[in-house]
Order: C-alpha cells, then structure tokens, then sequence
C-alpha cells in the first residue's frame, strides 16, 4: 500500500523550498501524454504545483542526475525509491558527487509502470493508466477500461525487485521495506542452460535490433563517465553508430563489462530502450556470476564497499571453473 | 630375437604393475624395510634393479617372486614412490598366469593353510594365486 | 609520422636457418613508415650497432624496430644503443622472431611468414611510441636484514663496515640463529660458539647496528630504495635498556617447568630466561604463556630481586616504523617434523633423536653439559645409528619430506660419527647413506677421515624400520653392498632431519612481494648470474632462505648480498622505469576503482580545478600517479572504465596497434 | 549462406590466428625458454607482450576476434606469484567474468583460456599453446564475433 501521495511530497518540498534549505527538487514531470513522465529540476513551489506528478509512471531514477545537479549552487532535494538509494550509494561509494549538497528523501515503492509495459497492455487508443488498489485500470479510447491486476502487470525490473529497502536518505516517507527475493536470476539461469548455438541465436536477434541510441547508457546510473570509451576519438573502439553486428555486441559487452560489480540492477537500460532488447539480462549475468563465484554482493546496499572487479581473493576460481559453471 | 622377448617381457610387467624404475635412486629403503628379506634370494631393491636393467629370467625362475608377503611396507616407506612389491606381484602374475598350472582355486586354500601363516599372507595369497 | 628503421637480426644460424631474414627486412620495408629496413648477422655486435646508430644519422630515423632475440635477453642493450644514436631509449621496440619463431617452428615457410607478422606488430607499436624520460628517486641510506642468524649478522655486519645504518629484525629474543645451538662445525672442528658469539658482540656493539630483537616485521610498502616497514616488538616484560642480563631472576622465578626452546625442549628454564649465556641482546625476557604474575596477578618475584628494576609486567607490544633503501631477507631454515616417518619410531622413544638435538646433546652448554646421554635413561650409549635423508629426496611423501637434497647433512653426520668415535671410544657407529654427498672444500677429506682414522662404519643402505624393545632401538636396515639385512640393537639412533625454510618466510615474501618456489624458498633473480637478489628490486636473499646451505656458503652469500646492498645505498638516485600509469585528468571521473586495485598506493586524488567550454570553472576530483611508485603493472589501466588511465609503452592504442598488426 | 562458406574454408586447410597476451615476467620468459629449449608449438600462436596479465584490458580481446582471431588466450604468473603480488588475482576475475559473458552470448568457451605459466614452464607453455591451437582449430573459423568489414 502506497501511503505516500503526490500531496505528501509536494508539502514536503514546499516547505523545503520555502525554508530555503534546498533551492532544487528532482522530481517527475508531466510529460505530453499521460504516461511520458519525465525527470525534471524544479525550482519552486509553484513550479511543481504545477507539472510535478507522482504516479505510476514515476520510475525514473534520479541518482545520476545528482551529479550535475550538486555541482551547482545550494542544496537539491532529491526523491529515493529502493532502487534509486541503491544508485545513490554507489555514486557516493565512486565519489561522483558531494553528499552534503543533497537532501533525499526516501519513499517506498510497490512496483512502478512504465510506457512500453502498459502500451503493450493496451495497444490501441490508449489514454491513460492508475492504480486502484490492487488492479491496474487503463483507460482507452476505443475499448473503455481494461482492469488488471497491478502486481502481475508490472514490468520485469519491478516483478523481480531486488529490494523495497531504501538504503540511503536524510528522510523517510512512509514505511520502509526489506530486501526481498524475486528471482531475478531465473532468466539468467535459463538462458545458461540452453546451448551456445540458441544463447547465440537468441542473443544475434536481441542485439541486432539495437540502433546505438546510447539511451541505456545515458539512463544508466553507473556510466557516469566525464567521457565514453565509445565517444573518445583516443580510446581506440570509439563508435558511433552500427555498420557491422559486431559493433553492438562490443558495444553491450563493453559497457556491461564496465559497470560489472558496479551495476546496482536498477533496470533502467531495459525501461529506456526503444527497442526493448532485454540489455538488463546483461547486467544480470554479471551480477549472479559475482554472487555464485565471489559471494553475494549488492553494489550500492552500503556506501564504501569494494566492488568486486576491483577485488581479489587469493582463493577465487579459474576462469575455466567458472566457465564450467556457466554451462551447466 | 631373444632379447626381443626380454624387452617385451620388461614392458609387460612394468605396464601391468605401473611402476617406474628410473625413479628408483638406490636408497635400499625397501630392502631394509623388508620383513621376509632373508627369505628371499633376491630381495626387493635387486627385483627394481634387475627389471630395470632387464635382467628378468632369473627372477622368473627364483622362489623370490612368491616370497613377498605383500606387506607393502616397502611401497609405503620408498621415498620416490617406487613401489617394488607392485613390481614383485606383476613377475609373479608373469611365471604363473602363462603356465596356467599354478592357478588355484578358492577350494583348493583351506588345505594349505597352517596356524603360523599370517592372515595377511593368506589375503596375499588369495591376490596372487586367483589372478 | 615516424621515420622506422628495421634490423633484422641472423643471430648467426639461430634465425637465419628458419627465418629468411632477407625476406622479413624486405617485407617491412612495405609497411607505412619504414625508411630504412636490412638484415645483418649479429645486430647485437660492436658492428651490428654501429650500423644501427649510421642508419639513424644517414635515415633520420626516429624509431626502430630490431627483429631479434627476446626483449628480455637485449630490450637493454638496443635502448643503449638508440640512445648512442640520439633518439629516446624507448623508442625502439623488439619483434621476437628466436625464442618465439625460429626456435619453435621448423620449416622456412613458416618461420618467415611468422616473423614478418611480428615484425608488422612491432612496426605498428613503435608508431605509437612516444619518447619516454625515467623519473628519479631518492634512496633511504639504511637497510633492513630480516633474521638474526649468522647470515643475518654477517650481511649486517659488512653493511654497517661500509657505514651505512642497519637494522636487524629478529623473531627470538636473541640473535644467532641455528648457528648458536650448533656444537662444533665441519670440516675443521671449531666450536660454533667461539666463532659466532664474537660476531654477535660485534653486533650488539657496532653503532651502525640496532638489533630489533623479538620482533617480526607487519608491514612493508614502497619500492626499492625507499621501503616503509612496520615492525612488531613483541612485549618481553622486561625493560632491555635497564636490564644487566644479571640473570638472577632466571634462578628465582618459581615457575620452572617451561620448556627449553633452545634446547629443542629437552630441558626446562623458568618463566623469565636469558635464551643462553651469550645470548645478544643480553637481556631476560618473560613468557606470558607460564608467568604466574601475567596470568593470574600472583608472584612478581622477579621484579622483587632485580636491582636494576628492570621487570614491567604492564609492557606491551610496541611498533616501530622505519624507512630502508634495501631489505635483505635472511630468514634461514628449520629441521622438518620427523615424527609422521612412522618407521623411525621419533614419536615412540626418546632415544630416536634429530640431528639437531644431538648438537644440543653434545654442547657443553646443552642439557647434559656435553656428555653424550641417552634421553630416556641417562646413559651412555654404546651403540648409534645415525640414518641418513630423513626426508630428504623424498618425492613420493607427500607432507612428510622434501624432494630436494638437504646438502648439509652429509657433513654434519660424518661430524657427529666422527666427534663420538673420538670423544667415546667404545661407542661403535654406524652411518647409513644412499650417497654421500661431499662437494666443498676439505669435505671428502673430513668424510674420508670419519672412516679411515675413526672407524665410523657406512654403510650404503637405508633403515627400514626401528623398533623400541627392551630399552634397546631394534634397526632393521639394508647393506646394499653386501646383499645382506642388518639388524642392529642400537642405544641411540640420530636422524639427519630435511630442513625447511623457517614458516615465516612465506607470509614475509608475500609482503615483500618476493616470489618464492614450491618449497617455500625464496627465488633469486636469476639462478646463475644473480643469486643473492630476489626479483624485486630492493629486495635482496642471504642465507638458507635461499637454498639449504652449510655456514661457510652462508656466510659468503651473506657477504655477497651485503655487497649488492652496499652497492645500492651507495647511491643518491634512483632512476625508475618510465612505463609507469598516467592518468589523463580530463577523462577521469575520480571514481577509485584504480586506487583500489593498485598494489603500490601509486595513486591519489587531487582536487582540480577544469575551465568548462562554456568558460565556468569546475572543481573535480581527478587521479594523480607518483611515478617513482607506480611499478608499471597496469592493473588501473583496466580498473578504469573511462579509460583515463592508460600506461606508457603499453598504452592501450599500442596494444590494440598490435592486435590489429597480428590479426590483419 | 553461412553454410556455404563453411565449406570453402574446409577445403583448405583452415589456420587460426590466435593472440596470446604473455605477462613480461612469467609467462613470456616461459615462452622464451621453450623457444631455448626448441618446444614447438603452431606458428598460429602470436605472443604480445603485456608487463601483468591485468594489464590486459577486455576490448584488446574483442578487438583481435573482431579484426579476425579465432582464438585469445591469456598467459601470467600463477596466483600468488605474480611480479606485482596481486595483478593476476584481477585477471582471474575479470577474465572468468569476460569469458563467462561471451559464453553467454553464444561464443564457444573453447576461444577463450586462462593459464597460468611461470617463467620455467617452457614445458607447459608449448603444450597449452599446442593443446589451444588444436582446440580453436577444431572449432574452426570464428563467426560470432568477427566484423565482417575486417575480412578481405
């Protein structure tokens, strides 16, 4: 049960706008339709009084705004789901911005919309969507309500949340959750045991739809390099485009390779793609690869830890045992 | 032709009993250790030597090969790990397997058995004659 | 664009048999870049480099590519060379087309085909190869020896001749080592206590020595000439400076049932002991294992008779953090545990001894004053057994012995056989050996001696098995030569133990980042032409740490390495390795996935300030490398996922340059 | 299409091209003590030498099977002997989580080795080297992860 309503963040910003404690609120815009909402930076009351929204549809994650956001002056009030603390700590954990120039606000959540899920569930005609209860009731033109139930609806990042603790905040609204198990792992599970040739196939089909709109990566709360690999004339693998399937299979591998043991599977890149290509099932790989093998990790549950890329123990399997693993 | 026959021998016994004697380095560790040495006419370090060199037929034809009371102290206290009683028991497979005479049937122990005989002989014997 | 020389060496035959050299330099010459390509017969020679530093006058060249030997045999030599020439030293890159192409392929075909794609790969580098200058640093003119035996001591005594400070770490309250416990050495007999505690004093009084005694080090960072070390001084509840060694609480404390570690626990001491008479420092220590006072508050009998008021019971451990130029390890050896060689019966009868303790046995100031007793009863022995390589050469017991040879047994045996034929007449002795080993000076003279004049009998065989019965030892051993099994009743049978590297070695060359083998010895640079240094600079080997040795290759080793110390503190700079990490501050995100993996602290976070395009300044936080102590590894390089962090002469367009080159 | 091609290339004897990454202080010391003690092992092994083996960063690896290398494989110190204590630890993970994902995606996990080799390994050196060239070539040309714009 959601306690937490857009009038209870919204009193809470007002007043935090107004005591002059933070000059800035990332929060969620409405957008065109009812179902594009937005990240934005509002700077006063009126301002979110106006356009701020808090719905279904407010599953952005903020975190990776925070880094340019806190580089400016005074202090941002910045929205926490779960998910999103957990981005904030690695963040910190990276030292990619100033802590004391935020003030978060940590709220529950119980599973977030996103557009592709819900327009799937309506393709014609659709207007809007809201939770009542425990059903989804979408509104459309054509075919008038459709109910469903909310939970059995919800995108995969959400059915397979990792947790509805929020780890980091100055300020909790409403109650927190707890880490919870949703196995996340089970596709990943599946597709480890199919044969290289399907994996191969199933992959070749997924990544070759990508177009290289680099979308996964800027939505991405661990790629928050000052500057991309693959935007650096000097790098050597610097690309822009497609020309060759090759490019987005570098690009993907790279780039999950990059935010390995960094990743806090938010799901973000899979929420984002225009082309729905799973890319959270890259994430994930690596993700239950450093559980089975190095042990449990979360990155983000705590500010500070080591990820584990950048960790040893003396005692770690081979390459080829893990290889092995892999292929069972 | 004859040294053919040595050769071949030499190679049969070594692949059946799996043992290296190039790692042996000559210590006398098996000999001194050997419980039934000065019943032997060859004793457990010569067996090495001799099927290392491929000096076999005497072996062959020397009650030493059924001396061997298969304790394995010598395999267990070789420090290359040699392993002569392994050695001992496959030239003793080699006399007795082709003349097919020597093989015993279970029936056949009981009436040799006497008090003294130590269990492990028996076992021992049970190993070499049934093989 | 670079203007590329290449050389194409013959080696004589070594090459030129399964490379067509002529083929390779007339290859390269299509490559982009390449002004000046040939072959001759020894690039290395006088001649060969001369034609090297011509081709760079004639051609202007400013890179060169040598299709040679191993990088790691002349990288050295052809930098020099490129230097006598006048371009940068690194601006010359190897292709390894002998140890890596004509000695492993057979046929021409091949060979050449491989060497050109080598020699390609190599081109494509050095077109990214930038001129790079060594960073310099200072050298600490002080060394560290760790371990206070004889080879620890004459290593710090020829360092501290040469007036350089040295600190000698040693884990027992008093310096000497094995040595000290020794009773007479080979080949001339002299009783070890008359020529080491000399050297001991010479220690403890030498102004350029301190003896950190009772102490074993925790930390080590930095790199050759400058090394940080944590050192652990372990409590002795006894202040060392008040202490006289007066020894008088050693004869009051009550608690005297402590076993003599000296004494290979032979005998007791009390709970406060002076390790032995010559001990240095000369100073009592308490163990707070059998201390009445530390462990219950009840006693403090030591503190009432010591006039200097030298017991503190409150004393803890203390740290003393030091910085070296050089680290010399000296950790030495131990006997290895014979009591899983079931055969020999160690476990079941006192009168089966060690080697070592038969020393102890035979010391005047051992725990029978010298007279050669049996353990168990007191008596004489009239019969002993002493049996060669107890685990010694032992390939197949796993976790029991060793499989290399001991070395110093050989002489140690023929020492004490000899030592009890001449002191006790009508003891009869018996040696058993596989070989006997006597390579040294004087050696097969002193082994020779043992039988010929003192009647020691060897015999070439090995026991087999001894069994206590009736107070007797009953050996069952081999006489190979004679074709016969012995049995002898001895009193007393003495094994000629395998020794070990001391167990602190491991965790030591972990710290030290020194490699070290399967046995725990520690590696040497190179086997033949640097055996006193370990393959990290700075760090340097003496002693037994190294390989089993007798005391006079110890010494020498000791003196060699003291040598090589002397040799580096001697000067004021080091010049480092330029192929160190950069990091490009415009790239970096300051995220810290490169400090962390960087084994050396190399790296540090700076606060910079950047003007933006759109003329605002922002604050970042940015990596910074120290290059004097970045080792090169390239760990961060990968960390790094910005790629900020790159590593000169292995920059990732270089590598990558390769890659292309190898798989066009 | 794809089976077409597959059937050129048998009719000449396929040659993979492999790229080993040698560490500067054990394993390219192990290679070159092979080449001293005359080991042989198939020319189609090219060594590049890197100072560590976490020198060696995951795109130098997908470059070579993009720019056409049927195999890579990945040579350092044993674990707890590495030159610079700890650069091999990295490797063995970053390589096992590297390999693991392109398994994953479908690439044959017999492109892709680990092996530790010290500087007195020549010995073993040649027989990986021999045993990966076997096993690559067995495999035959790499098509998963190649950009055909590489091939001529």
């Amino acid at each position: 049960m959601q306690t937490v309503t857009r009038e209870t963040l919204l009193d809470k910003a007002s007043a935090l706008l107004a005591s002059g404690e933070v000059s800035r609120v990332l929060g969620w815009k409405k957008g065109e339709f009812a179902y594009d909402v937005t990240p934005a930076v509002f700077e006063s009351a009126e301002e979110m009084e106006k356009d701020f929204v808090y719905d279904i549809f407010s599953g952005a994650n903020f975190s990776k705004y925070l880094i340019k956001e806190t580089a400016k002056e005074g202090k941002v009030l910045v929205f926490l789901k779960p998910c999103d603390s957990y981005s904030f700590n690695q963040l910190l954990t990276e030292h990619r911005f100033d802590r004391e120039k935020v003030y978060a606000i940590g709220i529950p959540c119980d599973g977030m919309m996103d557009a592709s899920t819900v327009k799937a569930l309506a393709p014609e005609g659709l207007v809007s969507a809201e939770r009542d209860g425990d059903n989804l009731v979408i509104h459309t033109l054509y075919d008038g309500d459709k109910i469903l139930p909310y939970a059995d609806n919800l995108p995969d990042r959400c059915r397979h949340c990792k947790s509805k603790k929020v780890v980091a905040y100055d300020e909790m609204l409403g109650e927190n959750g707890d880490v919870v198990d949703s196995h996340r792992f089970d596709e990943v599970a599946e597709l480890e045991a199919m044969s290289e040739d399907a994996r191969f196939a199933f992959w070749q089909n997924e990544l070759s739809r990508c177009i290289r709109c680099n979308a996964c990566r800027d939505v991405c709360p661990a790629c928050t390099c000052e500057k991309c690999v693959f935007d650096n004339p000097k790098s050597g693998v610097e690309n822009k485009a497609i020309s060759d399937s090759y490019e987005e299979k570098m690009f993907h591998i790279i780039r999950a390779f990059h935010v390995a043991g960094r990743c806090t599977d938010c799901g973000e890149c899979s929420r984002v793609c225009p082309q729905n290509i799973p890319l959270h099932l890259l994430n994930r790989k690596f993700i239950y690869d450093i559980d089975r093998n190095y042990g449990d990790y979360m990155a983000g549950a705590e500010e500070g830890s080591r990820a584990p890329l950048v960790n040893y123990k003396t005692e770690d399997p081979e390459a080829a045992d893990v290889l092995e693993r892999g292929d069972k | 032709m004859e040294k053919n026959k040595t050769a071949a021998l030499r190679e049969q016994i070594l692949r059946a009993s799996g043992v290296n004697p190039k790692k042996c380095m000559r210590c006398g560790k098996c000999s001194g250790t050997c419980p039934a040495y000065d019943e032997m006419e060859y004793h457990p370090h010569q067996f090495v030597y001799m099927v290392e060199t491929g000096n076999i037929e005497p072996l062959l034809h020397s009650e030493s090969v059924y001396k061997c009371l298969s304790c394995f102290a010598c395999v267990e206290r070789c420090p290359r790990g040699v392993e002569p009683a392994k050695l001992i028991e496959a030239l003793c497979a080699a006399v007795t397997r082709p003349q097919g005479a020597n093989h015993m049937t279970p029936d056949d122990i009981p009436a040799l058995l006497d008090e003294d005989l130590p269990q492990q002989a028996i076992v021992s014997a049970l190993r070499k004659y049934m093989k | 664009m670079q203007r590329i020389g290449v050389f194409v060496c013959w080696c004589g035959s070594n090459i030129a048999a399964t490379v067509d050299v002529h083929a390779v330099a007339e290859a390269a010459k299509l490559e982009p870049g390449v002004v000046f390509s040939t072959d001759y017969q020894y690039m290395c020679s006088q001649a060969g480099q001369n034609m090297i530093i011509d081709a760079v006058k004639e051609h202007k060249l400013t890179g060169l590519v040598i299709c040679s030997c191993s990088p790691r045999m002349h990288e050295a030599t052809f930098r020099k060379t490129a230097a006598n020439a006048g371009i940068n030293p690194y601006m010359v890159e190897i292709a390894n087309i002998r140890e890596q192409c004509s000695w492993v392929h057979k046929d021409m075909p091949t060979g050449t085909e491989k060497a050109i794609i080598l020699a390609k790969a190599a081109i494509a580098k050095v077109h990214l190869n930038t001129p790079l200058t060594p960073g310099e640093s200072k050298v600490t003119k002080r060394a560290l020896v760790i371990g206070g035996g004889i080879a620890g001591i004459q290593t710090a005594l020829d360092i501290a001749d040469a007036g350089y400070p040295v600190d000698i770490v040693e884990k027992e309250p008093t310096i000497g080592g094995k040595m000290a416990q020794l009773d007479k050495t080979f080949p001339t007999l002299d009783c070890a206590a008359c020529i080491l505690t000399p050297k001991m004093v010479d220690a403890a009084q030498n102004e350029n020595i301190r003896i950190i005694s009772y102490a074993k080090v925790e930390e080590v960072g930095g790199f050759v000439g400058n090394f940080h070390v944590k050192i652990r001084k372990k409590a002795r509840f006894v202040n060392e400076d008040v202490c006289t060694g007066c020894g008088l609480c050693t004869e009051k404390c009550p608690q005297k049932k402590v076993p003599n570690a000296f004494n290979l626990n032979m005998d007791n001491h009390r709970a406060i002991y002076i390790p032995f008479a010559q001990a240095v420092p000369k100073v009592a220590v308490i163990d707070p294992d059998y201390c009445n006072m530390l462990k219950n508050g009840k006693c403090g009998v030591c503190a009432k008779v010591c006039t200097a008021g030298a017991i503190d019971y409150k004393q803890e451990d203390q740290i003393i953090e030091e910085d070296y130029g050089a680290i010399v390890a000296a950790t030495g050896y131990n006997p290895i545990s014979v009591e899983k060689f079931d055969e020999f019966a160690y476990s079941q009868s006192k009168d089966v001894i060690t080697s070592l303790e038969f020393e102890r046995l035979t010391n005047a100031a051992g725990p029978t004053a010298g007279k050669l007793l049996r353990p168990s009863d007191g008596e004489h022995p009239h019969t002993i057994v002493f049996v060669q390589c107890v685990g010694s050469r032992c390939a197949s017991c796993a976790g029991k012995g060793k499989e290399y040879c001991s070395k110093i047994c050989c002489m140690y045996t023929a020492k004490h056989a000899m030592l009890v034929r001449d002191k006790y007449p009508d003891t009869e002795v018996y040696v058993f050996y596989i070989d006997v080993r006597t390579p040294g000076k004087n050696f097969d003279e002193f082994y020779r001696r043992a039988v010929e004049e003192y009647g020691v009998h060897y015999i070439k065989g090995m026991v087999g098995k001894v069994t206590p019965e009736n107070g007797k030892l009953k050996v069952q051993a081999s006489d190979l030569l004679a074709d016969r099994q012995l049995h002898i009743d001895a009193d007393l049978v003495v094994l000629a133990a395998a020794i070990e590297p001391d167990k602190s070695a491991r965790p030591l060359a972990t710290m030290l980042t020194a490699s070290m083998d399967t046995n725990d010895f520690f590696t040497e640079a190179h086997p033949k032409l640097r055996p006193v240094e370990s393959p990290t600079a700075g760090i340097f080997l003496s002693g037994a740490c190294q390989g089993p040795k007798d005391i006079p290759e110890t010494v020498s080793q000791a003196s060699a390495a003291a040598a090589k110390v002397i040799g580096l503190l001697s000067k004021n700079t080091l010049k480092g390795n330029p192929c160190v990490a950069q990091s490009d501050e415009l790239m970096c995100n300051g995220c810290s996935s490169c400090a962390n993996v960087c084994p050396y602290g190399a790296i540090t976070y700076v606060n910079k300030e950047f003007r933006m395009p759109d003329r605002t300044t922002k604050v970042r936080r940015v990596a910074s490398v120290n290059p004097a102590v970045c080792q090169g590894c390239g760990a961060c390089t990968v960390a790094c996922p910005s790629g900020a962090m790159d590593l000169n002469g292995f920059k990732n367009n270089q590598i990558m340059a390769e890659v292309d080159a190898i798989c066009k | 299409m794809q089976v077409n091609e597959s059937n050129i290339v048998a009719n000449e004897e396929f040659r993979p091209k492999i790229v080993a990454f040698c560490c500067n202080w054990c394993s390219y010391a192990g290679a070159d003590l092979a080449g001293n003690n005359r080991l042989a092992y198939p020319a189609d092994i090219k060594i590049i030498r890197v100072p560590c083996s976490c020198r060696v960063n995951p795109m130098f690896i997908l470059r070579a099977f993009q720019r056409g290398a049927d195999g890579v494989i990945l040579c350092g110190c044993h674990p707890g002997d590495c030159h610079y204590t700890s650069g091999n630890y990295y490797t063995r993970r970053r390589m096992a989580m590297l390999f693991s994902m392109l398994n994953y995606l479908g690439i044959e996990k017999e492109r892709t080795r680990v092996e530790w080799v010290s500087a007195a390994e020549g010995a073993k050196f040649a027989a990986t080297m021999q045993d990966f060239a076997e096993k690559v070539k067995a495999l035959g040309p790499n098509k998963r992860l190649e950009d055909l714009r590489c091939k001529q």
